[in-house]
């Protein structure tokens, strides 16, 4: 069994998310926006990128992609389904989760290495990793604010629906340590078997590239998979 | 346009070009005919006033498997692999609208590079604004920096590295220039070559809109003046998505062997993507302008084929693969229309509406175009600019001058710039911006790539030769520095007005410079832009040639020099030669004293190549674990931007503050673990390397010590906050 | 072209959902000397459909409204049928 | 607040200009069984300025929009002071 990387005409971390998962053992495949039928596997990414050029709402238009129909289907059927980036987009986009992503708050593109702290364990994204930790990931998006009405930032926060924050190199969770003005200090946002993660987490799996704090998250992914009905 | 003004001057043609265009058909061209001849002769797409001069470049050797002319470089890496690389100019688009000018610039040099067969894997860009504290300049690097992070991160190729200066000379005409590399299998490797008759052209990607007419190849062939608005409206907007799209659809189209030859429609447009393929391959070339997709009704047959609307490729199929191509197009969802067919002979033939609008022997638009041989001069004042130099009776406070050296735009913290873009995609990135130069691993290989792009307009202004050629020892020496042996160089020469004598003979000397520069490290140019008319109101900018050069690592040292990774402990060196004592065309006497006067220091041929194969041994060999070249602000700042990135302390001996402050070039510090000294000082001795030990590194200031004046120094965190604040605090309101 | 009418749909961001970009330009703006107390920066839509009943347009128009133009957690739209 | 009025100016883009956000937004709708055959998107500003004569709020929000609100090199804008 193994992972579908989805691709959107625009998507761009594809090559990287599978070559980061066959690295951690997983194995993975590319699959078209167009493919119907996901039946050979246990899980979905989507991946960064700009799917149809971010053009009228960045993920917009992505959720109206044939493969959405399978994506909803596996995520109902349990299948761990992680949406990085512009996936978390379209993720939100969907209604897989909850709540938007808006421009950072300095109206900048910002790639560079960013902390997260670690605040459950109860996720697909962090499941192998310790409450406290904190990881350094980079960070590459210019539509990363994350936002929702107050009410529904009430439900994600008492849901425990928040797995990794912003945070200094030391833990500390405040506005210094937030790069783009998301509310609270949200880095991801997984509700069950789906999640959105800001940074990439695919990008910190090696130290010859600066990091590799982000194995923990991929393989926490990888060990989410269950049988399932598919 | 005036009433009476005949068309081909309107089309910015001289008479002389005119008859000869006459002579050519026998007859007067058809609007359409002229409308071609007109882009394809313009300074831009003919290198009219360069072609001359170029051939001066040396442009061989064993692994050079393109060399210029075609639409990007290609060399060999060994075991199947091939680089492509290229780099292009974007100036006068960028002045007139910064985010779509230079967006479009990215745009155009990813084409060049998979045009070749290659996927881009990473950019570099080079831009040069006027000084920040006037607002226009702050917009317009906001906006050129927003223009090449949306286009290029969209469009999901990294930018790993660039350059950014500022000078009063480039207020009236910025500079932006983009390099791009690519790689491929040898088996990839496709030509710009139409194939043999029966061949079929398709056109793919974007449509076909009025946009730019005249664009690119009108604005960069003229200069600006209070009349630039009248050419405003032939901004081009970039479509990054569609670009991405026509990436991956072409990069299918060479995996499965189904185009013969491609090539991209960049300045002039159809005239060129349909003459030059043609050319090359000694065809001619059936082209019917009815099919092809067009964004706007009613366009006229010169209108077409000048249009500059971006993200298109033409391909040459064989007719059994048409089916097959236009399969691929459609599952990438672009758009492609057969447009013509290769015919024997050499006649381009096109026709509009059912009716031929232009004949022409094909080769004509690009071997026929006019070579000019400007009148060149040495510029009268240039002798008394090399005696204007400063004589300095009382040492400077030295840790007062490096804070403010620091605090130049030019010299500090350049990440503001490049932490808008994705500099990691693809998981490549070994070194990324922020260091000597940029390493790109080879998933799969133990090859890394290395790419150092520089400039230097004001010591070229100073001595062009010399300038020209330290920017080649300087750029290699920085590639060097990673572990990569130099091979080969793309060029981008900009420069002002070439009908004035003293531009012209700038350039030629500049060409020669580098010439001899790339000749003594035995590294061809393989690739190269030449941008003329950056003047504004008759002031020319510096001249300003920017190098590009590709290293090869191979294999890749496992843990390459950085310059964060300097400790407490180790021993501060430097490699090269000793007592530099000018500080002409400085960072010091510009920054400091307003000055910019005197002969900078020249190469030295048998150093300069000794130190880059000292660095090169020293990487490969993992002795040292930091290296920094010295240029911009000398060696108090090379060692200050090491103390800052590694966050410790040094303690420098000096003999003359003048040589703190000095650019000359080849010169390397170093942080060395005192369990390589032997290593290290045999190295340097076998390769005739001079060693001076200058300090060590520790504590948390950087201090500067000397027999007579005793020692000064400043505290890494001020020194750090001053660097960092260099552009962040100027563009932050 | 006569049988096509043109709908302009203007997306507003609700109150309650930040405004980064307008908070910006407000900024510039008083730093360039403007009084302004408050910017927002909404997108028009302009279409081009194919004519027949304004109702029947408004209420198709509306479903594209509801499905892709407006994303229903931050944003409202109005919609302007020409005449 | 009582004494500021609402100037909204709307920023098109020249027709000269390509749209590709539009072009992508008219093939996603068609896509989705939508008839349209153009789809232009642009920026609409809604401004609160002290209020004043109409004239010299125009003069004024023009001025903003030749300096910063719109791009003179492919925008057109249009400025409605609310009554
Ligand atoms: N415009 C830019 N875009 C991307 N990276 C840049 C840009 N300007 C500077 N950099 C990066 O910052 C680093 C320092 O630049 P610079 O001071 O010019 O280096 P050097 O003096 O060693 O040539 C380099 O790694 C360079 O790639
Ligand atoms: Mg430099």
């Amino acid at each position: 069994m193994n992972t579908a990387v989805v691709v959107f005409p625009g998507s761009n971390c594809e090559h990287d998310v599978v070559y980061a998962l066959e690295t951690l053992g997983g194995s993975a495949d590319l699959v078209w926006h167009r493919d119907t039928d996901l039946s050979g596997y246990d899980s979905v990414v989507l991946p960064g990128g700009f799917a149809h050029g971010d053009y009228l709402r960045t993920g917009a238009i992505a959720r109206f992609s044939p493969v959405m129909g399978e994506v909803n289907r596996l995520a109902a059927a349990g299948a761990p389904v992680l949406g990085i980036c512009n996936g978390f987009q379209v993720l939100c986009e969907a209604g897989l989760l909850p709540g938007v992503l808006l421009q950072n708050r300095d109206l900048k593109f910002i790639c560079r290495p960013i902390h997260l702290r670690v605040e459950s364990t109860d996720s697909i994204l962090t499941r192998a990793a310790r409450v406290g930790d904190v990881l350094e990931i980079p960070l590459n998006s210019y539509e990363g604010n994350y936002t929702a009405s107050a009410d529904e930032i009430a439900s994600i926060e008492t849901g425990g629906y928040v797995p990794l924050r912003y945070s200094s190199s030391t833990g500390t969770v405040d506005t210094d340590s937030n790069p783009n003005g998301s509310t609270n200090n949200i880095a991801a946002v997984s509700k069950s078997n789906v999640a959105g993660i800001m940074p990439h987490p695919e990008r910190a799996i090696e130290e010859i590239l600066g990091s590799a704090d982000g194995r923990v998250l991929l393989e926490s992914f990888l060990q989410s998979r269950v049988a399932v009905n598919v | 346009m005036s009433e009476t003004m005949p068309l081909h001057q309107a089309l910015g043609m001289t008479d002389d070009e005119y008859g000869t265009v006459c002579d050519l058909l026998s007859r007067p061209p058809t609007e359409a005919e002229l409308a071609m001849y007109s882009v394809m002769w313009s300074e831009h797409c003919s290198y009219k006033s360069s072609r001359a001069f170029l051939g001066r470049f040396p442009t061989t050797a064993p692994w050079v498997v393109v060399g210029p002319g075609e639409n990007a470089g290609v060399v060999d890496l060994g075991d199947g692999w091939l680089a492509a690389l290229r780099i292009e100019s974007h100036n006068h688009p960028s002045f007139v609208e910064p985010y779509q000018g230079a967006a479009t610039g990215v745009g155009g040099i990813l084409r060049d590079i998979f045009t070749m067969g290659a996927r881009p894997i990473a950019l570099w860009d080079q831009i040069r604004f006027g000084p920040l504290d006037d607002p226009h300049n702050r917009y317009l690097l906001e906006g050129v920096v927003a223009g090449v992070a949306g286009y290029g991160n969209a469009v999901g190729v990294p930018t790993v590295g660039g350059e950014v200066a500022f000078e009063e000379c480039y207020a009236g005409n910025p500079l932006v220039n983009v390099m791009c590399l690519g790689i491929m299998r040898e088996e990839q490797l496709v030509l710009g070559t139409a194939g043999t008759p029966g061949t079929i052209a398709i056109l793919l990607g974007s449509s076909t809109g009025r946009d730019g007419i005249g664009g690119a190849s009108v604005l960069a062939s003229a200069s600006f003046d209070a009349g630039s608005d009248t050419k405003r409206p032939t901004v081009q907007v970039g479509d990054p998505f569609e670009e991405k799209k026509l990436i991956e659809a072409c990069l299918e189209l060479y995996d499965r062997g189904l185009v013969v030859g491609v090539q991209d429609l960049g300045a002039a447009g159809l005239s060129c993507a349909t003459s030059e393929p043609a050319a090359r391959a000694g065809t001619g070339m059936d082209v019917n302008l009815d099919a092809v997709h067009v964004r706007e009704a009613g366009m006229t047959a010169a209108e077409l084929l000048m249009s500059e609307s971006q993200e298109r490729m033409m391909a040459f199929v064989h007719p059994s693969k048409v089916d097959e191509v236009l399969a691929v197009a459609s599952k990438w969802e672009i758009d492609a229309s057969v447009v013509g067919t290769v015919t024997a002979g050499d006649t381009l033939r096109i026709s509009h509406n059912n009716q031929v609008v232009a004949e022409l022997p094909a080769a004509s638009l690009s071997e026929a175009a006019p070579i000019l041989r400007r009148d060149s001069g040495e510029p009268f004042w240039l002798e008394d600019l090399w005696t204007n130099t400063l004589e300095y009776l009382q040492p400077p406070d030295i840790t007062r001058c490096l804070l403010e050296i620091l605090a130049d735009p030019s010299i500090g913290d350049p990440s503001w710039v490049y932490e808008q873009y994705d500099h990691q995609l693809f998981l490549n990135t070994v070194v990324g911006p922020g260091d000597n130069g940029s390493l790109l691993r080879i998933k799969g290989t133990n090859k890394a790539l290395a790419v150092s792009t520089d400039g230097n307009g004001r010591q070229c202004y100073l001595d062009p030769m010399r300038g020209g050629a330290n920017l080649v020892y300087e750029a290699a020496l920085n590639v060097a520095m990673l572990g990569a042996k130099p091979m080969a160089v793309v060029d981008n020469l900009n420069f002002g007005n070439p009908e004035k004598s003293e531009v012209m003979w700038q350039f030629i000397e500049t060409v020669e410079g580098m010439s001899q520069a790339c000749e003594n490290l035995g590294i061809p140019v393989v690739g190269g832009n030449v941008s003329f008319y950056n003047e504004t109101d008759e002031a020319d900018i510096y001249p300003t040639p920017i190098v590009g050069v590709l290293g090869l690592a191979d294999p890749a040292p496992r843990s390459v020099p950085r310059l964060n990774r300097a400790e407490a402990g180790m021993a501060l060196w430097m490699f090269g030669p000793k007592n530099s004592r000018n500080l002409a065309g400085s960072s010091f006497e510009k920054i400091i004293k307003g000055h910019v006067g005197g002969r900078p220091t020249g190469a030295d041929s048998t150093t300069g190549k000794a130190v880059i194969e000292l660095a090169v041994a020293l990487a490969q060999n993992e002795l040292v674990p930091v290296m920094h070249d010295i240029s911009d602000g000398g060696a108090a700042v090379t060692v200050s931007e090491i103390c800052i990135a590694s966050n410790v302390g040094a303690h420098l001996q000096y003999s003359s503050w003048i040589g703190l402050f000095a650019e000359a070039p080849h010169r390397i510090i170093a942080a060395v673990p005192p369990e390589h000294f032997t290593a290290v000082r045999r190295l340097a001795e076998d390769l005739g390397v001079p060693v001076s030990e200058l300090g060590e590194f520790g504590g948390d200031r950087i201090s500067f010590d000397n027999p007579v004046a005793g020692a000064t120094s400043v505290s890494v965190d001020k020194a750090a906050e001053a660097w960092r604040g260099a552009i962040r605090s100027r563009m932050s309101h | 072209m006569a049988d096509t009418r043109t709908v302009t749909v203007t997306i507003r961001r609700r109150p309650s959902i930040s405004d980064p970009q307008g908070a910006t330009v407000a900024r510039a703006l008083r730093d360039l000397g403007h009084e302004v107390t408050d910017v927002r920066i909404d997108k028009t839509i302009e279409l081009q459909v194919p004519d027949g009943d304004v109702e029947t347009i408004r209420a198709r128009v509306a479903e594209m409204c509801d499905r892709l133009l407006a994303n229903p957690v931050m944003e409202d739209y109005e919609i302007l049928v020409s005449s």
